[in-house]
């Protein structure tokens, strides 16, 4: 897995937005590899930046507002800043595709599940409507949907949520791609059906090598389902490494305090949960020094005044922290 | 033996489906279909479900903020159903609910001083400056600053919106509070905060709450009891200890193992229910999980099983457990007794004067499953 | 961090267009006696059709009565304004109420209220107006009111919509569970949360008021002569049209800065209220 | 489909009903009355009118007078009228095809236009057209109609005299379609001003909304190109809303074409009615009234039928 090489870089990521009398930097320096047939997880709460993150390396984002900025994003040797629209068009849903969170407004409400399938294969592959509708169905078998020859006629309000997504899923690895990133898939499903869909990508994943970006605030999802992680708290990724790793000893004291706060099913009740004190700073209120420091139970002067950069650590770890913890 | 605060019996609301022409009913939304619940004063009462189990619908029907098709909501020994309105309104004081969206449960064009003043308005307990010192008092009660009141709810965060809300609903001093999804629209690190909230607050005040939820984990930490509901029905409850490690529902083992664990390596061993939840309005026939039932019997596509209760309160309604073991033993202290990782079995109290507590004996379990846990002990003396 | 209502406004061109065209307009009809130059009834055969700027102290010119256009025109502004103002407070009380009404009751209630709104919208406003205005003796708050309760149905219709989308809000129920009375969840919850967008439908009710108006008077069913409106003094000026087309343009004109300025106004608010346009990431 | 349509037809019958009432009700309870033309004229003597009363059924009380019309309008009698007794339908059917004829030019040229403009406006978004575009739509959506139509009869017909100042034909050339044309150039122009700022409002919006859905990004996420996203997923959604504007802004329309027949002359139903008005001729006016509403129901009708036929949400 070490070995693998990156599929898509990001580096130096930046997404701002023109706000009177400044810019507000939602993403601040987004840096991060992803490796053929891994899964990293892209884990942070509201407003940390992540969905951001994700439409940005797409180039989804509508500019203006958004100001998109990077030293580079590279795809498969390719810099996708510097592709002009159409060549940007020719990659997406080909090279790299995305799934998004939610399933009911994600799919043309007039148009039929076939159709929704078909078009990536004949805009990409240059197939034929008859063998696109032939691999439609195929695909429809593969994400696991009974039925096909009827689900193909069908529209996405006939469908429920889980299958929905699963549609989604049939788009977006129709071509093959080689990077999916998957913004909050599971997030507006029931845990039932949540478990069957992470099940499903991870299937997939096995059988076509895809490497995915899967973004979540769910640290479950990504215990679950990644292999590498990158927590992003305020715009920036505050820790990353393998996931056993990270969750075993995390470094930052954000991730710690993450995962002490997420309530478990014990056998005795415990007491008061461990919270993080105070709320997440508003993007363009942010202070000078580690984001975090007003909410940190371990900062020092030092915190407040000096911003911490992703140090490596050993073990493909790095932190952004003065004061990591089991360091 | 102490009365339940809240009795919940044979609770139907359905939704008429009408048609948008000529306003014809063409179908119905059997949203809650028969449920019995019952809450002891001081306990947490949990209700989980997924998305079309009802739970939500429930917990709106026992204030009726919907009105139930049928049946009766026992609170403090009078019957809530059909009281007029006058009675209905002296009630409401003593019964609130908190709800899931901190956004829309807050008027936007009301300050948080207006929002939390206008309990007591409605119920003429105050004004002027009495009413001033009240919301203050709500105000640090949940921890919020004073000067909160002159603020509006777009100016504060998720985690803070959810505090007004809950000083609105505790505002009256009620004896219940439901919560409808609480802590589900906000982030892990403000829900751990809202949590411990809630569960101080209810130390301090002496409240019952219903929670209605479909995080485990967030049931699993507050919850004295647990009711599992699977489209309008309750098809286990009992003792959190009970539905969390000795589940008997399928579709109870089968959302715990759905549920993923924040630690890596932990992989499901079970394969993941298939399908997904029916629709209401055209639920399968007989047992409603049959479809999607691991164990699923002939007889389950025909004949909805009736409640049935074990030992300690645990009450589950499956063909599984319609046998030898259902019926007599509800109520009173029991024994979970464990083999090594294995169940055992229950024992009234009086059986198990002849049993030594380390003393197991190994019987297999009425479904004829065994599970695996890391520690045995007996509910009682911990042993 | 976060524009404000009236930083989006202030930001918006044609919003402050509007408004500042609606605001000289209002203080040139609220001060006309004093800034009128002459009487605007005052006839002077002497002195007909002067051309605007052809003689000092009639700078737009006089009608074929000899009467000032200036005057006039400021006199009739007033007019048009007080009918534009009066019908829109006609209209948006019978459109809120009913729309709050019928969005908040539901049931048989909201059905009898919104087919009675179907059926006033199958007739074309127009036709309405005539009709009415045909058999009602005409005075300004006659024409007034017969405009506003000809134009509510639309204004029933957004409150009615913002209702029934309003009403779904936990805060609704919330109130509900605390015990509060129907009229104080409609009046004192509801009804604050749907005054912007009942301040942008006021804004372009003015302007339609304002034409409506001119409408009217213009078949001969609005103001009457020798009071002077901007609808009756364009069809005067239609008899010498060839001739002295200045007559009509006057007129004319002031008619499309006004409906122009409330829409721009109209149109500039809902810009500035629309919760939409704020950015949420 | 069948079934949904027959619905809606019976829905429309107390839609019908209730214009009916109003129609009537206004009329009747009104002061004055068609007779009050004749207390002017001195060869009339009281008793006359009390008889041309009783002829025209006129002292019956109004309901009894609203069945009578009510059972005839039922059995497709519309009454006759009260000077000249001629049939009512046949009175408004002559109407008919002159106006048609205008609406019909107004708002197909409107439609083009309008949402041509829309649609290029929502695609650039606040760009130098889009701005001009939007402002402009607000000026002429400002116009007094009959004002911008004297103003063009000035310029056009007057000034320049180009066209001719109104009417549909010039005295015996009724079948010559280029003389028609020419006299239909300036009220065309006139009504479809403010339909096409209408259309490239609610076009822009209509797109602008559609744009912005989720769907949209997918389809760009799944590579698809402008041209194609545009046409294959924005349009028919936009076109929803767009045909359910077609139903509600019938009645505009109507009023629209009133007042544009007025200016120029236009023997249209506009015309009629503007004229049954000063006569205070009651059949005309609810003839008149009844068939506009007729007309907007079936038009909304339609447009419902076809956003059913459209998107597959919308049954039962």
């Amino acid at each position: 897995m070490e070995a693998a090489p990156a599929v898509l870089a990001a580096r130096n990521l930046r997404v701002g937005f023109r706000i009177p009398g400044g810019v507000m930097q939602a993403v601040d320096g987004v840096s991060f590899e992803l490796r053929r047939g891994e899964t990293l997880g892209l884990v942070g709460e509201s407003g940390s930046g992540k969905t951001l993150t994700s439409l940005a390396l797409l180039r989804l984002l509508e500019s203006p507002p958004a100001e998109l900025s990077a030293d580079g994003i590279d795809f498969e040797g390719r810099d996708l800043l510097g592709l002009s629209e159409g060549a940007m068009a020719d990659l997406r849903g080909a090279g790299l595709s995305m799934i998004f969170q939610e399933p009911m407004t994600s799919l043309n409400p007039l148009m039929t599940i076939g159709r929704q399938i078909d078009e990536p294969l004949v805009r990409h592959l240059g197939l034929s409507k008859r063998v696109a509708r032939e691999r439609t169905l195929d695909l429809l078998r593969r994400v696991g949907i009974a039925g096909p020859e009827m689900a193909v006629r069908q529209y996405p309000h006939q469908l429920s949520g889980g299958m929905r997504q699963r549609v989604m899923i049939a788009i977006a690895l129709a071509c093959r791609p080689s990077v999916l990133i998957a913004d909050e898939p599971t997030t507006a499903l029931d845990v039932t059906v949540q478990a069957q869909i992470l099940a499903l990508l991870r299937a997939l994943q096995e059988e076509m090598g895809t490497a995915i970006l899967l973004i979540t605030h769910d640290l479950a999802v990504i215990a679950e389902t990644a292999h590498r992680v990158a927590v992003m708290y305020a715009g920036r990724i505050v820790e990353t490494g393998p996931v056993a790793a990270l969750f075993e000893a995390p470094l930052h004291p954000y991730t710690e305090g993450l995962l002490r706060s997420i309530p478990r099913i014990t056998r005795e009740r415990g007491g008061d949960l461990p919270e993080i004190p105070g709320v997440v700073p508003a993007p363009g209120a942010l202070p000078a020094g580690c984001a975090f420091a007003a909410r940190c139970g371990f900062a020092v002067a030092e915190c407040q005044e000096l911003r911490p950069v992703l140090e490596p650590m050993g073990g493909g770890r790095e932190v952004a922290c003065w004061r990591p913890r089991h360091g | 033996m102490v009365e339940p605060l809240l009795r919940v019996e044979g609770m139907r609301t359905h939704f008429p489906i009408v048609s948008k022409l000529l306003r014809r009913q063409i179908g119905v939304v059997k949203a809650v279909d028969g449920v019995d619940l019952a809450v002891m004063p001081g306990e947490v009462l949990g209700i989980v479900g997924e998305s079309g189990s009802g739970k939500t619908t429930v917990g709106k029907s026992i204030l009726r903020l919907i009105e139930p098709t049928a049946g009766r909501v026992v609170f403090e020994g009078q019957d809530m159903i059909g009281l007029p309105a006058g009675e209905m309104f002296a009630l409401r004081r003593k019964m609130q609910i908190v709800f899931q969206d901190p956004m829309s449960s807050l008027n936007p064009r009301m300050t948080i001083g207006r929002i939390l003043a206008a309990p007591f308005e409605i119920h003429g307990v105050a004004r002027g400056a009495d009413l001033r010192g009240l919301v203050s008092d709500l105000l640090r009660l949940v921890g919020l600053p004073e000067e909160a009141a002159q603020r509006y709810p777009h100016e504060f965060s998720g985690g803070q919106r959810q505090r007004v809300g809950i000083a609105r609903a505790l505002a009256l001093r009620p004896r219940l509070m439901i919560g409808d999804e609480p802590v589900s629209a906000l982030d892990v690190s403000i829900q751990a905060q809202i949590l411990n909230l809630l569960k101080r607050l209810q130390g301090e005040l002496g409240l019952t709450y219903i929670l209605i939820s479909h995080n485990l984990g967030v049931v699993s930490h507050i919850c004295d009891r647990v009711a599992v509901m699977y489209l309008g029905r309750v098809v286990e409850s009992g003792p959190r200890e009970a539905i969390f490690f000795d589940p008997k529902h399928p579709y109870t083992e089968a959302l715990l193992a759905a549920v993923p664990l924040p630690e890596p390596g932990r992989r499901r061993v079970h394969a993941p229910l298939a399908g997904d939840v029916p629709s209401p309005a055209n639920p399968p026939t007989g047992c409603a999980f049959h479809p999607r039932c691991p164990r699923a019997m002939g007889r389950c596509s025909v004949e909805a099983p009736m409640p049935v209760a074990l030992a300690g309160g645990h009450v589950v309604a499956c063909h599984l457990h319609g046998g030898r073991d259902g019926g007599a033993r509800t109520g009173g202290s029991f024994w979970i007794l464990f083999f090594k990782k294995e169940v055992v079995s229950f024992f009234e109290k009086k059986e198990t004067k002849k049993l030594h507590p380390f003393l197991f004996r190994v019987e297999r379990s009425v479904d004829g499953c065994s599970r695996m846990w890391d520690v045995a002990y007996c509910s009682r003396c911990r042993c | 961090m976060r524009l404000g209502v009236c930083g989006r406004f202030r930001r918006h061109p044609m919003a402050m267009f509007g408004f500042a065209t609606v605001l000289v307009l209002c203080l040139a009809a609220l001060f006309s006696p004093f800034i009128a130059p002459h009487d605007p009834l005052l006839l002077d055969t002497s002195r007909r059709f002067v051309a605007p700027l052809a003689r000092a102290g009639f700078w737009l010119g006089t009608d074929e009565l000899g009467r000032d256009t200036l005057s006039r025109l400021l006199y009739g502004g007033r007019i048009s304004l007080t009918v534009g103002l009066v019908a829109m407070g006609t209209t948006v009380v019978t459109g809120a109420v009913i729309g709050l009404v019928a969005g908040y009751s539901g049931g048989i209630m909201d059905t009898v209220l919104m087919r009675f709104v179907d059926t006033m919208l199958c007739f074309p406003q127009i036709f309405l107006l005539l009709v009415i205005a045909a058999f009602v003796p005409p005075s300004l708050i006659s024409i007034a009111l017969i405009i506003g309760l000809t134009s509510w149905m639309e204004v029933s219709r957004i409150v009615r919509a913002e209702i029934l989308h309003l009403k779904e809000q936990d805060f609704v129920l919330a109130a509900r569970a605390l015990g509060a009375s129907r009229w104080r969840i409609m009046f004192r919850e509801l009804l604050p949360n749907i005054a912007a967008p009942l301040l942008v439908a006021a804004t372009l009710r003015v302007a339609s008021a304002v034409l409506a108006e001119s409408y009217i008077s213009y078949l001969g069913y609005g103001v009457q002569p020798p009071l002077a409106s901007w609808g009756n003094m364009l069809t005067n000026a239609q008899g010498y049209f060839d001739t002295v087309p200045w007559l009509a343009i006057l007129p004319g004109a002031m008619i499309t800065l006004t409906v122009m300025g409330f829409n721009f106004l109209g149109d500039g608010l809902r810009d500035a209220l629309d919760p939409r346009l704020r950015m949420d990431n | 489909m069948l079934s949904y349509v027959g619905r809606r037809v019976l829905q429309s019958v107390p839609l019908l009903i209730g214009v009916s009432i109003i129609g009537f009700a206004l009329m009747h309870l009104a002061p004055g009355g068609p007779l009050a033309v004749y207390t002017l004229n001195p060869t009339i003597t009281n008793q006359d009118i009390e008889r041309i009363r009783v002829v025209l059924g006129l002292d019956q009380p109004v309901h009894i007078q609203y069945l009578k019309w009510a059972s005839g309008m039922a059995t497709g009698n519309w009454g006759f009228t009260f000077f000249g007794g001629r049939p009512v339908l046949g009175v408004i059917l002559e109407r008919m095809s002159a106006t048609f004829l205008l609406m019909g030019s107004a708002l197909s040229l409107a439609i083009l236009i309008g949402c041509t403009i829309g649609v290029l406006g929502a695609i650039r978004r606040y760009s130098v057209f889009d701005m001009m575009a939007t402002s402009g739509a607000m000026v002429a959506l400002s116009f007094p109609t009959f004002w911008f139509g004297l103003m063009a009869i000035y310029f056009f017909a007057i000034k320049l005299g180009w066209l001719p100042s109104g009417g549909m034909y010039e005295l015996g050339e009724e079948d010559n379609a280029v003389d028609l044309m020419r006299h239909l150039v300036l009220p065309v122009m006139v009504l479809a001003l403010v339909i096409t700022a209408i259309w490239s409002r609610y076009t822009r919006s209509a797109f602008l909304e559609v744009m912005h859905q989720d769907y949209m990004r997918t389809a760009k996420a799944k590579g698809m190109r402008a041209p194609a996203r545009l046409l294959r997923h924005a349009l028919p959604n936009a076109l929803k809303p767009l045909i359910a504007l077609l139903g509600i802004e019938l009645p505009a329309l109507f009023s629209g074409a009133l007042v544009t027949e007025t200016i120029f002359g236009w023997p249209g139903m506009g015309r009629l009615f503007v004229d049954a008005l000063n006569m205070k001729e009651y059949p005309i006016l609810m003839g008149m009234i009844m068939f506009t509403a007729l007309f907007v129901i079936v038009g909304n009708l339609v447009a419902d039928v076809l956003i059913a036929l459209l998107d597959p949400r919308v049954r039962l």
